[in-house]
Parts: structure tokens; sequence; C-alpha cells
């Protein structure tokens, strides 16, 4: 038995105890606060802050978290929603709403900004799947509903029309910058404050998916008709996807409305906000709990290094960034986490051992 | 002629499911018309006929898999045609499927969790009644795989785990044998006796014959989307009609 | 009045309660009441953009209707073929009439790359992966344009002018640009009924085993389709090049119009894609001239999501051509 | 002329045919039977290419073909009714009809083939612009038999020709299959109607749980007990 053998087996015999998802979280979590030091290190005369600044890693967290939102409908579900930005958008522009113009405190707005993405997102999934809205026409169905909010919105003066919102100051709305009036002075507080949405949204997803709403969840994405056979009502547990979903990616368009300064129609609910959500979830797994958020650490750096290295040819970051969806949709269709397993069975298959499936 | 009275004396057991003039029309094809038939608690009912006789789609009229176009269908006495079948099941009724279908990436115990999960939404409640219907179907050491990786024959196994989890009144399983090595059918046949003897009623559509006239109390026989026999299984096999659907002919066609 | 037909600047919609959603459409029925000669006008120019939009659906329902794919690339073939016809007509100096035929060649050559370069590898993957696959495509070809020719818009120098008939205005571009959607569309129809290759592709459309049955090598059906909806992007983004300006950007709405349009119509119809042309074409001219700033896009999607739920097969649904 | 050695075949990771041995000669009908779900379908599929066998080959004329895909086999003279017909539904009678025509031979015939076609099959000619999907059953199924035999078949793989047929149009599929086996067709089919298949088949194979349980002369098989006995098991 090789080195790799035994280290293997004993992470083996760790894995089957029931705290191992608690310590494997811990260390998980205490890896990302710790962050942005471990960036700062210098190494070699070379620091990793010179690309991967704080505000890539606050984004990278943000998509981690939206596309750990996205993954408790489309992920567990099997409802491939398109339709997300609906969502995100509804969560930015509510929140600023309250807090502009009737100065109720971002935390309280937000909670309500969730609720009513939360009714959208019961609305959309009550139609869709009323009528059996499957496949390629679900995926167009949840965009349309999302582009409708991206006019309606443009087109109402009561929200400011294409002009958005411009955050207020806290004293606006008679806070101090600090954790209550969700604004602070520098960056690292806000990496921490959407780091602790990262991790409710993991644990809640982690909850669900030990219990029996996931299992139903699960059953629902591979068969919905066998789950059915055996009691499950599917279009129940659907609708409490959605919404659930709903409400935390609204959470992190009340963020985004926090951390940026403006928010526009054209922003928080364009086209590609859409795909923005869901890409660290596909890239990493869907249906997996770690998969968001390796996958966001995967893609959003590129695409945000991408943008600060070739800022000199407006455009090449897109390319780069084109051309690295293509090539992850091709030869990873299952995501990166089961990079692994493929790894370990390709060994094997070198080593000569015939016991190992193709897949 | 054997199409005898379904609710002949000599019958054992109360009326469980009861089939009244069950037809199914897909956009100008009459799949089924005027079917009836009873399951009595504690039976064995097999379901036979030839290719395109109606029977899957008579079960999946019973099993809310979609709404008979005319009829009633009926278990212990509360209408359940035209339930969806999330409710059918849960009225006790559940069902396997021709085609199996396995939640593939979900472990075997999970596959059986998602039935037992119609009674308790504690996992580890659910957990022990999965295991236990597991061991019953011989699968239990394979619990931690995944399901989509299992042969056919494990397959079918676990559905019909999945299926008793839910702890059913009527089980209506759907060809659980073919593809199945003789083995594996005859400890099947084992499986089913011993679920009779715990209570639960079976209707069967099966194409292994030897195995369906062996285990089978009655015996109603489909052809052509219509009910032709019913009765006990040396009598449906002396059954003109019924040797004439399977080995065709036209000399003796009505 | 020729604001009506490009896109309006987003103005915020006034205020004032529900009298906003009311009066637009109160007016609209005085209007008609009143036979007022606008409405005349407006359907002239709704007929105008409405025949074009039609063509620019053409290629996606084709694609979507062989193979089961939704190429989000669809807007950015549309732009290339702008571009095209753009540099052709003042580089090299060919009349932009001659640069559509060429657009629709270099899109056919570009479609057929991409098809097999991106599509074709994950045929069978799941749908999201297509999806994901054909944004990518639509980044890399919209960055790359935004490089080589700067994000500014750009216009054809085409000065045809307008004639007037019976009170009515045309504008010629926008009326050549029509006559070329029209003359396409009977092409295609011609091309998909009368030949061998049209009739192959319609029965890989109508059943993909059915198609291996009797013979016909799916795959290469498969990048002909992508090759031929590409090229039919090509016209269309030639033609409207032809009245209107454009960016490296300009193709999102028309392609977030096009999926609007193919599913009104009904996937894979080729009269259902000249009908949903018309509506939305209609929608957006009448809609541009009685409600304030961009609502009129808010009908489209309320009309896409209503054909959605209750027709999703689209008004002229499974028929063929 | 066709020879399946040891074919294993399924879907995904479920194999239905365990390993099976059969051929065809020239000239030959051959009659394929056996209960639901013992594999003949996947047999024919896999033969058309439609499925690629995991083990095992098949030849045909001497050739490997079970690495090719459908359309060369086509090309190569065999041409399946496949047993839920896969018609193009929204497609109009003469359009199914011209599109059985692939193969250069079959298109430079097309003209001839398709007047002979609307010839043997009356009921097409009176409905040869309606669409396929809006006809009945049985014409449907002639509709796939002549789409078949547009592509000029040296091998005509018949997969349920009759299935959910009126008795008397059953007869008309028969004679039709008979017809063309006189000029000079093979014919492999499979069939519920043991009776009738075997009376026509020059031999026969009975399939059971995804292999070959036995062959013999159709009309030998027809007085074997074990046939009667593979369909009721008395």
């Amino acid at each position: 038995m090789s080195t790799l053998d035994s280290v293997r087996e004993s992470y083996q015999t760790f894995d089957d105890q029931r705290f191992a998802p608690l310590v494997k979280g811990v260390v998980l979590f205490t890896l990302l606060a710790a962050l942005p030091f471990i960036i700062e290190i210098d190494v070699a005369g070379m620091e990793l802050a010179a690309t991967l600044s704080l505000k890539v890693l606050i984004l990278t967290v943000i998509y981690a978290y939206t596309a750990q939102s996205w993954n408790i409908m489309s992920g567990y579900t099997g409802q491939f929603s398109f339709g997300h930005a609906a969502f995100f958008g509804i969560g930015a522009y509510a929140t600023q709403k309250l807090l502009v113009d009737f100065a109720i405190n971002p935390w309280l707005g937000m909670l309500v900004a969730g609720i009513i993405a939360a009714l959208y997102g019961l609305l959309i999934g009550a139609l869709s799947f009323r009528f059996n809205l499957k496949g390629h026409y679900f995926a167009l169905a949840t965009l349309a509903f999302a582009e409708l909010l991206r006019f309606v919105v443009t087109n109402m003066s009561e929200l400011r029309g294409a002009n958005g919102y411009f955050k207020p100051f806290p004293r606006d709305y008679g806070a101090e910058y600090g954790l209550v009036a969700f604004q602070f002075q520098n960056d690292l507080p806000y990496y921490y404050v959407i780091l602790g949405f990262l991790l409710v949204v993991t644990v809640i997803s982690w909850a669900i998916k030990n219990s029996w709403v996931g299992l139903y969840f699960f059953a629902i994405r591979e068969d919905e008709r066998a789950a059915a056979s055996v009691g499950v009502p599917s279009f129940r547990y659907k609708l409490i996807g959605v919404a659930v979903s709903a409400f935390f990616t609204a959470l992190g368009g009340a963020y985004w409305s926090m951390y940026f300064n403006t928010i526009r129609p054209d922003t928080v609910f364009a086209l590609f906000k859409n795909v923005e959500l869901l890409l660290p979830a596909v890239v990493g797994g869907p249906g997996t709990l770690i998969g968001p958020i390796v996958g966001s650490f995967i893609v959003t750096p590129v695409s945000e290094v991408a943008r600060t290295t070739f800022t000199n040819i407006n455009g090449l970051d897109r390319i780069i960034y084109g051309a690295f969806l293509v090539a992850i949709v091709i030869y990873s269709p299952r995501g990166v986490v089961s990079w692994p397993s493929r790894a370990r069975a390709l060994w094997n298959r070198v080593r000569g051992d015939t016991e190992v499936s193709e897949r | 002629m054997t199409n005898m009275d379904h609710q002949s004396p000599e019958r054992d057991g109360e009326t469980l499911l009861t089939v009244e003039g069950v037809g199914k029309r897909f956009s100008g094809l009459q799949a089924l018309q005027d079917v009836d038939m009873t399951v009595n608690s504690g039976e064995i009912i097999g379901l036979i006929g030839p290719n395109g006789a109606g029977k899957t789609t008579l079960f999946n009229c019973i099993s809310g898999a979609f709404p008979p176009t005319s009829g009633t269908v009926t278990l212990e006495g509360n209408v359940i045609s035209g339930l969806p079948a999330h409710k059918v099941a849960r009225a006790g009724l559940a069902r396997t499927f021709q085609i199996t279908r396995p939640l593939e990436e979900l472990t075997v115990v999970e596959n059986a969790m998602v039935g037992a999960h119609i009674h308790t939404r504690r996992r580890q409640e659910a957990r022990e009644i999965a295991l236990e219907n597991l061991e019953f179907v011989g699968l239990s050491d394979r619990a931690e795989e995944e399901a989509g990786e299992l042969t056919v024959g494990a397959q079918k196994r676990l559905e019909l785990a999945r299926a008793i989890s839910t702890r059913p009144k009527i089980l209506l399983l759907d060809e659980i044998m073919a593809g199945l090595t003789p083995q594996e059918s005859n400890q099947m046949l084992g499986l089913f006796r011993q679920l009779r003897e715990r209570g639960t009623s079976l209707l069967i559509i099966e194409h292994d014959m030897k195995a369906i006239m062996n285990i089978s109390d009655y015996v109603k026989v489909l052809d052509q989307g219509q009910g032709i026999a019913f009765g006990k299984p040396n009598e449906v096999v002396e059954d003109d009609r019924v040797i004439e659907a399977y080995i065709g002919g036209f000399d003796v066609d009505a | 009045m020729r604001h009506l037909v490009t896109s309006v600047a987003p103005l915020p919609l006034q205020g004032g309660g529900l009298g906003r959603f009311i009066d637009p459409f109160a007016q609209f029925l005085t209007d008609v009441a009143n036979m007022e000669p606008v409405l005349l006008q407006l359907l002239a120019f709704g007929l105008l953009l409405g025949g074009v939009y039609a063509l620019t659906a053409l290629g996606l329902t084709m694609i979507f209707g062989v193979m089961d794919v939704i190429n989000f690339a669809h807007g950015v073939f549309l732009v290339v073929g702008m571009y095209t016809v753009w540099l052709v007509s003042t580089t090299v100096g060919i009349s932009p009439f001659v640069g559509i035929p060429i657009a629709a060649v270099v899109l056919f050559v570009l479609g057929i790359g991409v098809h097999i370069l991106t599509v074709e590898p994950i045929i069978e993957a799941p749908q999201q992966n297509q999806l994901i696959a054909t944004l990518g495509v639509l980044l890399i070809i919209q960055s790359a344009i935004e490089i080589i020719f700067t994000p500014d818009p750009q216009q054809v120098e085409l000065s045809l002018g307008s004639v007037q008939v019976g009170g009515v205005f045309i504008p010629l571009g926008q009326f050549y640009a029509l006559l070329i959607a029209l003359g396409t569309m009977l092409g295609v129809r011609a091309f998909l009924n009368r030949t061998d290759l049209g009739r192959k592709i319609r029965g890989t459309a109508d059943n993909r085993d059915g198609a291996r049955y009797v013979g016909i090598n799916v795959p290469q059906i498969n990048y002909l389709t992508f090759g031929i909806g590409a090229a039919l992007a090509g016209v269309a983004g030639g033609s409207i090049a032809l009245f209107q300006r454009f960016d490296p950007f300009t193709g999102e709405t028309y392609l977030i119009n096009a999926f609007v349009i193919v599913i009104l119509g009904g996937l894979g119809s080729f009269p259902g894609a000249f009908v949903g042309g018309l509506i939305v074409g209609m929608i957006q001219v009448f809609g541009g001239y009685y409600l304030p700033g961009t609502t009129s896009q808010v009908l489209i999607f309320l009309l896409f999501i209503g054909t959605l739920l209750v027709k999703p097969e689209g008004l002229f649904g499974g028929a063929n051509a | 002329m066709l020879e399946l050695e040891g074919v294993r075949a399924g879907y995904d990771e479920i194999e239905v045919l365990h390993g099976v041995d059969m051929h065809v000669d020239e000239g030959e009908i051959v009659a394929l039977i056996g209960s639901n779900g013992a594999g003949k379908t996947t047999t024919m599929r896999t033969i058309c290419g439609i499925l690629s066998p995991s083990h095992g080959r098949i030849t045909y004329r001497g050739e490997e073909i079970h690495t090719e895909p459908s359309h060369e086999i086509v090309e190569r003279g065999i041409v399946q009714v496949p047993e839920n017909r896969d018609l193009f539904t929204n497609m109009t009678v003469i359009d199914n009809l011209l599109l059985g025509a692939q193969t250069d031979e079959a298109i430079a015939n097309r003209e001839e083939n398709l007047a002979e076609m609307l010839d043997l099959f009356p009921r097409l000619e009176e409905r040869k612009k309606q669409r396929a999907g809006t006809m009945s059953g049985g014409e449907q199924q002639m509709l796939t038999l002549a789409r078949a035999l547009m592509g000029e078949p040296d091998l005509l793989i018949l997969d349920e020709p009759s299935i959910g047929l009126a008795p008397h149009l059953v007869q008309e599929v028969f004679d039709v299959v008979e017809e063309i086996h006189e000029q000079g067709v093979t014919v492999l089919m499979v069939e519920q109607n043991v009776q009738q298949t075997l009376q026509v088949a020059d031999r026969g194979y009975v399939m059971e749980n995804g292999r070959i349980s036995m062959t013999a002369s159709g009309s030998d098989l027809l007085e074997d007990e074990s046939v009667v006995e593979a369909y009721l098991g008395v």
C-alpha cells in the first residue's frame, strides 16, 4: 500500500464520521476568513494581492453566495432558472427604494426585499409548473420574467427609471458607518458581511440537503414521475425551492446595492447578470454544496483579473472569459467537483485497475 | 368464455380496488375501453395480454399518471381516479415501472427513503424503514451505492423496495421480472408471496407466463384495450379468445 | 417620425397612478374611432419593421427546430452581418446590396465553425451546457468586434431617401430591407420545400430517429443547418444595417425579440416566424408611439410569457414550414 | 448475408442483449419471435446502427458494420421499418416517401419507385398531400413500409409491422411482405403475430432474456410445444 493510499484511507475514515461535514465547513470558512490576509503575504517579493485584490475577493464571495442560492432551486430540484437576475434586482431595488424614499434601515429593507422576491418567485413557479414548462421553455420563461422587470423598472419614475438609485450616506437614514448602517468606510468589513451571508446560505443548504425536503428536491430532479409514484408532491416542493432560492438571491442583490454606489436596471437586471449569478454553480458542480463556492473561486477571479490586466485592450478580458466558458462546459460538463473522482478513475486506469467504471 | 363474474363468491377478502368502466383515449386512439376489475385484499392478480393490449395504460390510469377519459377507480371506497399520482400513493397505492425509473444520482437507501418519508419527516426513521425494506429485497449490502450503477435486476428490486417503503395496501408491478435471470425471478416470486402474507395485495403485469400462472390467484386478460377474460389461471389459458390473442390467426377471429 | 422605428431613448415614465396605463389605450381607441391618418403610417412602419424582425428569427427557429439548441450567439451573428456589409461598403466601396450576400457567406462559414467547435461536442449534454457554450461564443465574437472596430456606433453610408404613398411616408432603406427579408424568406421556404437538402432538414427537425432510420447523415445536417441559420442572421443583420446605426452590442435586443418571435410563431414554423415578427414589430411601433419610454417592450414580454404558458407550441405550432 | 456474433448491447449501463448469435441468408424470410422485453427491438436497433454494441460483431456480406453510423448502414442496403414507425408526422405522405430514398441509386429511381409505391398502396395515393401524422394507424404503417421500400433495400428489417392493426390490414401487410420477398428482397422480421409470421418465414429464432434460445424452420417452430409455452407458459 502506497502512502497515497494510506492517506486516502485515513481521510475516508474521517469522512465517515458524523462530525466530518462540520469540521470541513469550519476549515473552509476559516480559510475564507483568513483570505484577505493570506493574499497580502509576501512570497519571494510577490504578493497575491497585486493581482487578487480584496475587491475581487468580495465579488468572488458575492457570486459564490448567489450561485449557492440559485443552486437550491436549480441544482437541487433540477428546474433550470435562467432568470435569477429578477430576484437579484428586486433585492437591490426594494432595499434602495425603502432606504432612499422611506429611510428604512437596509437590514430590515433587505428582508422585505427577500419576501417580495420570494412572492415573485412563487408567481413564476406557480405559472410555469402549473403549465408544465420544461427544459428550454422553462429557461426562456424565467428569462422573460427577468427581462420584463428590467423594462418595467426602466419605465417607472417611482423607481427612478433608467437612472437608478444612488446609495445614500448613513446619516441620511439616521445611522453611522458600521454594521447597523450596512455601510463601511473600507472594504474589509464588507468582505466579512458577505462571507457571513455565504455561511448562512451554505448552512441552510446543508440543512435542506440533510432533511426530507432535500431528498424530495433531488427525487424531483432525478425523475418527477417516479417521485410522484411514491408520494412526493412535486408541485409544492418545486415552489418551496423557488421561494427559498429567490429570497436568498434577493439578499445578495441587497448586499450589492449597499456595496456599490449605484444600481441601475441595466446593471442589476442585465441580461448577462442572469448568467453571472448561476455560472459558479454550473462550473463548480450543480447540486453540490461546495460546487458554487469552488466554482466562484475559479470563474470570478479569471474574469476580474482579466479585466484589470488587459485594461489597454477593452474587450480582451471578455474574449478570455468567453473562451473559458466554452472550454469548461465542453470539458467538464459535470462541474469541477467531479475532478477528484475523475482524476482517481484516470489514475486507477493508468495503474491497470479494471474495476473502475468509465464514468 | 370464462369471462366470469368479478365478484364471484369464491373470492376471499374484502374488495380493495375497484376499476369500473375505465376507458382511455389518446388523440384518436382508444387505448382502453370499458375495463372492469376488482382486487380484493390479500389477493395476487395477474394482468396479461399481448403487446399493445393496454396493460400499462390501465396501470397509469389507476396510479394517477394520467386520468382515465371515462370510468372510475376506487380504493377502499374512495374515488382515486383523477387524483394526481402523489395523492394516489398517499392513499395507499404504490407502483413500479416497466422501464425502471431509479433516482439515479441518489444512493440506493436514499431511493427507498423517498418512499418512506410518506410516513415520517424524520430522516433517521425513514432510513430505518428504508433499510428494513432493502434487507427484504436483498439489497442492504448495496445501500450506499448510487442507484444508477445497479444492474437491471437490482434496479427492479430497488423499485420494489422504494414502493413498499410507502407501506402500500396494494402494489402495482409492471413487468418487474422482465430481464431477470431465472434465479432472480424465483426470488422475486418468493418476495411476492411474503408481501401477500403481510396483507399487501398485488396487481402484476408480467410476460413470463409460467411465473404469472404460478403465482396469481386470478388472471385478467386484456386484448386491444378491452378485458377479454377473467378467471383462475388454469381456466384462462384454456380460453379460445386468449389463445387467439396470443398466438394469432384469423380463422378464429370474430 | 423616424424615431418611431429606431429604439426610443429610455425616458422614465411620468407618475400619475393608473391613468398612465389606461390613457395610452384610450388614446389609441379614440384614434381608431376617428380613423386618424397616423394609424396608417404606424401600420406601414410596423410592417416594415416586422418583416425584418421575422427574418432575424428565421435562423434561430431553424437551429432550434432541427437541433433543439437555443443559440444565444444568434444576436451577435446579426451584428457580424451588419459589420460585414458596413466594411465592404465603406472600405472596399462595394454596394451594401452586394455586401448582404457576402455577409451570408461569411456567416455560413462562421456558423459551421462555431457549430463544430462548440455545439457538436456537447449536443447530447444537458441543455444548459449548450446555452452557456453559445453565450461564450457571443462574448468572444462581440468583444472581438469591439476590439477591431471600437465600440462606437457605425452607419452604412446610404442615402436612399423616402417616398410618400397616399400620405404614408416610407423610408426606402427600410423598404428595401423588407423586400430583402421577404425575398429571403420565400427563398428559404422554397429551398426547404423543394430541394432534397431542404427536405432532409425538415425531416431531421421532425423526427431525428426517423431521419437516422431512412439513412440521413444527421451530424452533417446539423452543421449545415447551423451554417444556414447563421447565414440567415447575416442577411438579416445586413438588411438592418441598411437603415439603422449599430454597435457591437446591438444584437442583444434583436436576440431577445427573436426568441419572442420564435416562441410566438411556433418552433420551426415559417408562417409563424412571419406573423410573430409582424406582431412584435407592430407592438414596438404602436407602443413606441402611444406608450412612454420603452414600455412597449413590457407588452412584448407579457405576450411572450402568456404564449409560453398557454400555447408553448406557438400560434403555428407543429406545422412545419 | 447478415451475421451477428456474440452481440451485447443495451441502453446506458443497462445491458439488454447478453450475446446474440444469429444469421440471415440471402433470399430468406427470417422471423424473430419472443415475449416482450426479450430484446427483439434492441436487436433490430443495434443492427441498424441506432445503438452500438458493446461486445461482439455484426457483419454484412462479410464486412463489419457494427461500428458504422446508421446512414452508412442504410447505404449498404439495410433498411428498417421501426417499431414505433418514426414517421415525419408533420410532413406530407409524398415528402415521407421521398425521404425514404437516400442512397444514390434510390434517388436515381425515386420517381419510378414513388409511382410504384402509390400503386402498391392505393390508400397512400389518396392521401398523398396529407400530413402523415393525421392518418390512421394502419395508413401510417403502410407509409412506414413504403418509405422503407423507397430506400431499395436488399435486406428489409420489419419490427412489428402489424402491431395495432385491424385483422384485414394485418393480412395486407403480410401480402406485401411476401410480394417484396418475391422480388428478391431478404426479410428479417419481428412479429407478435406468431402464427401468421411462422407460416411465411423460412426460418425462425426464438429469443428469451436477451439470448437466442432456439432456431428452426418456420413450420417446425409452429408445431413446437415450446413456442406455445414461450407465449402462454402452459
